[in-house]
């Protein structure tokens, strides 16, 4: 069972980096508060690896997506708590 | 998400463990949305543990600017539709100055600060808690 | 009294944390007292003055907006870094807010030529 | 530091910021240190500012265990005996749960909180104390 | 009840703030439990492990030693991320307390074999 | 006047890497709290820079200075005190 990686930090070195490294096929990531800044210059996922980011935030801060060849699914907090039932842990890396 | 199917229509019982302090951290904002949104879509929250800086939500003297979203305010009124479990880590209070009547108490301070609906308890509560849900999700610090 | 000038660095995301508004908030303050006061957003900072942000989705209040008020507290000398911009895919152009775009070494004299120097 | 001669023995006239709280950031430990070895040394201190979380500092409920540095006091006796004028931001202050009695009346709370020695005063005072002193230096955040 | 595995990550320095102490106090609570405990020290965390650690000069207490009495409370799968020693100039034989070096493949398999996790 | 530049993170990201770009001749670095782990790996200074490293904090966290050709000095808080008195002004970069 794959775990969800949460991201809650603008600065890469603060979580993002260390996550991607130890981070399985299958695995999720999500971006939510100031770790929506990182959606726009995400590096190379790990193979299988969905990532996400949390709507209400991307909004209030005004980011927008990079266009249609993004990998990114934007989700509501509705779909936060899905995707934390979705997946069998979930790791807050802050 | 082929391989992690979410288990559909079943009720999760979830934990939520909160680290950081309103006013100085949106992750406190962010875990009371989430627990909000998990009861919405009818999962069970177990508990709500306040810990580190997050126990400074439990604080009954906070008086956030009228135009200024009312975060200890909110959390009450979560807890008691709900039925919530909200306890805030007696230890991490303590240090904090937020203090129940027993405590107030026992150490001889002038008055009690701990908001109605949240109870003091020890860290045994967080563990309890992570043993028997389904998932725990941590915000902040 | 000879007016003195007091220099904020802005360096914090709007709504991560709450440093942001606290460093504006000292700087309308300042603002009142007839001195020099000099506003730089530098580092994660710039992101304050990202267009288009509504806090509303998160229950907080408009912080670029507040910025926009700035002129009427007489806080003219607003600054940004310009590599900080850069390094986010920011433009001058595109804020919510009139900065002038800054360099290492001008913002090395804006440090020099201040009284005081507060950064949050 | 040819460049940069220290002002020998000529008093000066120091304002110390605080951003952190204590238990939380050992900057908030570090003021207290600056600000003890400051007098020691002779200097002025003119004012110690409180803001945003530093504030937690003058909250009279804190109650850490016995074998661990109480901040709390330690700032209290400092400020005692050397009659240093501590600020707490009312502003940062009322958000947090820390009110002296005239704000706790006003708002009707239970209780008020702020530690003795410690006053709840607004950013200008901050401000005047900057435009007032030879130095400056914040700590935290 | 089968036994559960609750994994602890502890990345922040010892004493800059209060984190690292918030962690081991959970670790120290879940090890009453007879569960299966798993300690790892990452990023920053790894400084909690640096030798001759003397807080007493800051007022504060010794998490080093503190580490030390994991054993004591059956907590004996301690494991350290290698490539953060490296980083930082630290070696596996120069730490104050015994841990496993792992790599990120290892590191990857201690979470997912996790119920739960608690990074601090 | 010169400025004293104050660093109390480890992360080398949130603080020195700015401050570095901003010193001028003349200006002072110290390093307090958890910015004392930055003394064994400080990057190379800009010219007629002076650093300070706070003595109670590297004891604190058991950390060695990188010995005899390091440019660091150390103080103590009553040299801390001086140091600010000593520059014209401070900036701490947290």
């Amino acid at each position: 069972m794959s775990t969800l990686h949460i991201i809650n930090k603008a600065n890469a070195s603060q979580g993002l980096s260390s996550c991607l490294r130890v981070m399985l096929p299958g695995d999720g990531l999500l971006l939510i508060e100031d770790g929506v800044y990182l959606a726009a210059q995400l590096p190379a996922l790990p193979e299988a690896v969905r990532a996400h980011v949390l709507q209400e935030d991307l909004q209030a801060r005004g980011i927008a997506l990079p266009g249609e060849g993004s990998a990114l699914f934007t989700v509501d907090y509705a779909g936060f708590v899905a995707l934390v039932c979705a997946y069998a842990r979930s790791v807050s890396w802050s | 998400m082929q391989a992690n199917q979410p288990p559909g229509n079943t009720v999760v019982k979830l934990t939520v463990v909160v680290h950081s302090a309103p006013y100085s951290s949106q992750a406190a904002y962010s875990a009371y949305r989430f627990t909000a949104s998990a009861l919405e879509a009818g999962h069970e929250v177990h508990r709500v543990f306040f810990y580190y800086d997050g126990v400074h939500a439990s604080n009954a003297l906070s008086t956030p600017p009228q135009d200024e979203f009312d975060l200890v305010k909110a959390w009450q009124a979560l807890i008691e539709q709900h039925e919530l479990d909200a306890i805030s880590c007696v230890s991490s209070a303590l240090k904090r100055g937020i203090l129940d009547a027993r405590e107030a108490h026992r150490y001889e301070k002038q008055a009690a600060n701990l908001a109605e609906g949240f109870v003091l308890s020890g860290l045994g509560q967080l563990v309890d808690a992570s043993l028997s849900s389904d998932r725990v999700v941590s915000f902040g610090a | 009294m000879t007016p003195k000038t007091l220099t904020f660095i802005a360096r914090s995301t709007p709504y991560g944390n709450g440093r942001a508004k606290a460093l504006l908030d000292m700087v309308l303050s300042a603002a009142v007292f007839d001195q020099t006061i000099n506003l730089l957003f530098m580092d994660d900072g710039v992101w304050q003055l990202a267009r288009n942000q509504q806090p509303a989705t998160i229950d907080a209040k408009d912080l670029s907006a507040a910025l926009g008020a700035l002129p009427l507290y007489d806080v003219n000398n607003v600054y940004v870094e310009a590599r900080a911009l850069d390094e986010r895919g920011l433009t001058p152009q595109a804020l919510a807010v009139d900065a002038k775009p800054c360099d290492d070494t001008e913002i090395a004299a804006l440090i020099a030529g201040s009284d005081q120097v507060f950064a949050l």
